[in-house]
């Protein structure tokens, strides 16, 4: 049956104060639109997990929306650092912010381990590192063939993942192309899964390309019809990333008065992402994707 | 001979690290242009993988993110991370992993996690990311980083990925194989002593001084029996740099002359 | 550069006696060409891996060419028991069969673990099944968080992996659509890996569809040009699984006489996968399989 | 009332054991033809997934294997196998799992290995596949299996998969949930006793006695206090069954009448 509905209700429904929430996208289909409608509806004491918080849990943070982040690189890729978030951690400003951090390769193991129901996964990982001293997560077994010594990462289970894809059926049965992350892992590791695309398709197109379906509707609480629902970063097929956004975000979010005032005038001003939209105007049009289509496959017998 | 900057030159040289049919494992910024200028003059066959999941790619415009979408279009495979991390780096497929950070120490360790103790940092840098499992994992590791005695200190505040260690055979005791092979800063280049596994001065950068290369690193670094002097880039080297891989000199900023 | 070479010089290169051999595809993309080419070449005491034997390796034990199996399910799917392998099993007729004998899901984790160059992974499968029992190769480990106990199965490590796909370039970018099995994890467990492909493409082919590439070349060996290679298995897209052949295999091979008529007739008796279709004749017009194309997707920016 | 045969009878009666909604582990046979008859009758919303990794399945015509390509056509998805076991099955997704063996015996317990002695095989089977760790990880398994001595003795020869082991709560103390639920033979239907675990005959097929039971399986079996008839197939089961699901009676050879 379907699950469709609107981001203000999934979010109503699906996102609590204090749940663990992992909004997920490896710098492609980083669901923004979910997270600003976090921040219009003032969720509280989130813990967020992430491997690259990346602009959107800045936000979070300096909406006052976080508790602790769990995280492997926090930074703006390629321009410089996030400011909310150092200043929370450097400062406490405007509160303290718990943090437990991994790596690129230990935060996707830790989805991984969730997703498949086991207490933990092995890596070759972490020897020398000061990381394992400073995060008493990573704990050691050793092998029962020959005796090396490994390192493990617990699972990860988060209350609530949201991602962003190209397509979805109604039912929730969704496909993405292009860079992956580690969508599919952290939705399995999820209670709940809030998906959002660009594009809501009959059943027939999903079937006639099983092969592409990442997330099945049977792990999906609600579908959400949001384009251009990733900006600034982008979708595969869709639209650009928006690299002067990225640029210029530093100098936007550099004091904690400009952050404000973005989040005033961009999302707690703006009632949803149509708005959204249409403030962003002829942008929009400047980021739209080539058309570069793929080859198609026969799935005839 | 044509004018070109340190950075120019810091690209050529780490370029000429790459091999033809290398895998290697891409990072932003001058990996980047090096990676893409090997690729343009000697390593046609050479085979980029982004920690993103992009798999020999043909980037049409210089990536500022390594999750571009210029790094998938036109690729050979785009892959979910657990795979990157499982199949490709901790299966052994990396020759070259490329890694910057805040400091660099006299065994190759690197820090990109905090200036200061780790609880109540001076400065609180991104983290690892892919950088601790790319140090772990890779073949072969190539660091490139500022010369100065904040960036190369005798011992880094936080050992974010793994060189050395505290050198000699720390590494292999622990399991680790590979390890940093090539240290290139603005003033020059150091290999590891096979011994000590301690940074040596290998190179010079035309202009530079041992005298200052010893005001501008952490501690009392070795020089080798035969220092030479770093290459400079040819003008071809220059012309792909600024006219293909970097027109906006986004990353290559002061341009010389 | 091309790794494309002929069947007959890709195993004469890269298969050796003794090795330990891993022909994989779940009952999609058996790569059958490759295994009539070995027994051809008349290799000895080879260890052959694969979750389910199926015809091509009782074929294998027939020729001769095995010592020891690794596997998860012996049978002829659907129809009744492998009777090749039963004989070895029960009688040691033509000779005895070591075997060594897991689930699909711990065949599927040694692969993944020999991929990951990790020496195990853990499950929670197998409490209180005998196979623990009758195999010391599984192996218990305490988790280090909470003290739950689980078993774990080792890495395997194929020689060489040989897997059968739709299309690959002529440098091994290999793309499959339609069941997937386990040759990916299989070829990265590997140490030599040859590819048999329905169909070359340009690597431009390859390039319009990333996200289809299931093999890099940076692991392949070789690539070997065999139209219907997988028959009486079957190519998605390509034609049909041979139900016919199949059905017909069990009184074909129920006594050993009649095995070695086959194998003499359609094997020994065949210089090639080339004979081999001349062969079949119409039949392979009957197995096309129809058009029902997927919807292409756009990889533009 | 419509002439039906016992297979017949049993695929309708464990097409009555799914629920609309219900992620269904399919096998090939009598599980497949069940689960595809309460797909057409009251469970349209029932999602079946084979372990060949095809996942929301709508096949054209009756599978003869579990990794068929009609399975394929026109699927919702198609997963690696490391998926179907790591993410659907031991992530707790599978609501029922179908399973057949050589022995069932009175806990639950599944053989498919061996006849006899594992080194010294008087009858050497298949082996698992999937079917050790559907029983072990699935919510709930349903068992069909003919109706004899040879085929219920009192303890399997080998435990391929897991039921309840020697009973009692001995599955539990090992970690697993779920067990079998219902066992379908060609002569009733048996419940587990929710204290001893052991099998408990509920119902009967329409001609069967207890007494014809008794004389048909390996141990003195328990009887329901409220013993029901099982009930026949409708004549709108029966007509998709023969019309639609198995046309050429592969499955289902014997037709009645």
């Amino acid at each position: 049956m379907s699950k469709q509905m609107t981001m203000k209700d999934a979010i109503a429904r699906f996102v609590r104060d204090g749940d663990l929430v992992v909004m997920e996208g490896f710098t492609h289909l980083i669901p923004f639109a979910a997270g600003h409608e976090i921040i219009r509806q003032k969720r509280r004491d989130l813990t967020l997990a992430r491997l690259t918080p990346d602009l959107i849990y800045d936000q979070l943070i300096a909406a006052g929306c976080v508790r602790k982040m769990i995280f492997s690189w926090a930074g703006n890729p390629g321009v410089g650092p996030l400011h909310a978030f150092r200043r929370a951690v450097e400062q406490g400003k405007p509160r303290p912010l718990e943090i437990e951090e991994y790596t690129h390769f230990g935060m996707v193991l830790r989805f991984m381990a969730g997703a498949s129901n086991l207490p933990f996964l092995p890596t070759r990982n972490y020897p020398g590192t000061d990381l394992t001293k400073v995060n008493p997560h990573f704990k050691t077994i050793r092998s029962p063939y020959g005796d090396e010594e490994l390192w493990c990462v617990p699972a990860l289970h988060p209350d609530v993942t949201i991602v962003h894809a190209q397509r979805a059926d109604a039912d929730g049965n969704t496909q993405v192309w292009g860079l992956y992350g580690v969508q599919k892992e952290a939705a399995f590791a999820s209670r709940r899964v809030i998906v959002s695309v660009e594009e809501i398709v009959d059943s027939s197109v999903i079937r006639s390309d099983p092969n592409r379906t990442l997330i099945p509707g049977a792990i999906v609480s609600a579908v959400v019809h949001e384009p251009f629902g990733a900006h600034p970063s982008f979708v595969q097929g869709g639209y650009d990333r928006d690299n002067d956004f990225y640029l210029k975000w530093d100098a936007v979010s550099r004091e904690e008065a400009g952050f404000q005032k973005y989040l005033d005038e961009w999302v707690h001003g703006l009632p949803d992402r149509a708005a959204y939209i249409k403030k962003m105007g002829a942008r929009f049009d400047e980021l739209k994707a080539d058309r570069q289509m793929c080859e198609p496959v026969n799935y005839g017998f | 001979m044509a004018e070109y900057t340190t950075s120019e030159l810091m690209v050529s040289r780490a370029a000429k690290e790459l091999k033809n049919g290398d895998v290697v494992f891409v990072g932003i910024g001058v990996p980047s242009l090096a990676v893409n200028l090997a690729y343009r003059m000697h390593a046609p066959g050479i085979c980029m993988i982004y920690e993103s999941g992009a798999v020999g790619c043909v980037p049409k415009r210089l990536p500022i993110s390594i999750g571009d979408p210029c790094l998938v279009t036109g690729s050979l495979a785009v892959v979910p991370m657990l795979d990157v991390f499982n199949l490709y780096l901790q299966r052994g497929l990396i020759d070259v992993g490329f890694l910057g950070g805040a400091q660099v120490d006299r065994f190759g360790n690197i820090n990109s996690t905090v200036i200061g103790d780790y609880a109540k940092p001076k400065v609180r840098l991104p983290g690892s990311g892919g950088a601790c499992e790319i140090a772990a994992l890779a073949k072969k590791v190539v660091i490139t980083i500022g010369n100065s005695k904040r960036t190369l200190p005798e011992r880094v505040d936080f050992v974010t990925s793994p060189g050395y260690l505290r050198g000699g055979r720390e590494r292999e005791s622990l399991g680790l194989k590979g390890g940093p092979e090539l240290v290139i800063t603005d003033m020059g280049v150091y290999r590891f002593d096979p011994e000590t596994r301690e940074m040596v001065l290998v190179s010079m950068h035309p202009g530079v001084t041992v005298q200052k290369i010893k005001e501008n690193i952490g501690w009392d670094v070795k020089v080798a029996r035969e220092l030479t002097e770093t290459p400079p880039p040819t003008p071809e080297e220059i012309r792909i740099i600024r006219d293909e891989l970097d027109p906006q000199g986004i990353f290559l900023k002061s341009k010389a002359g």
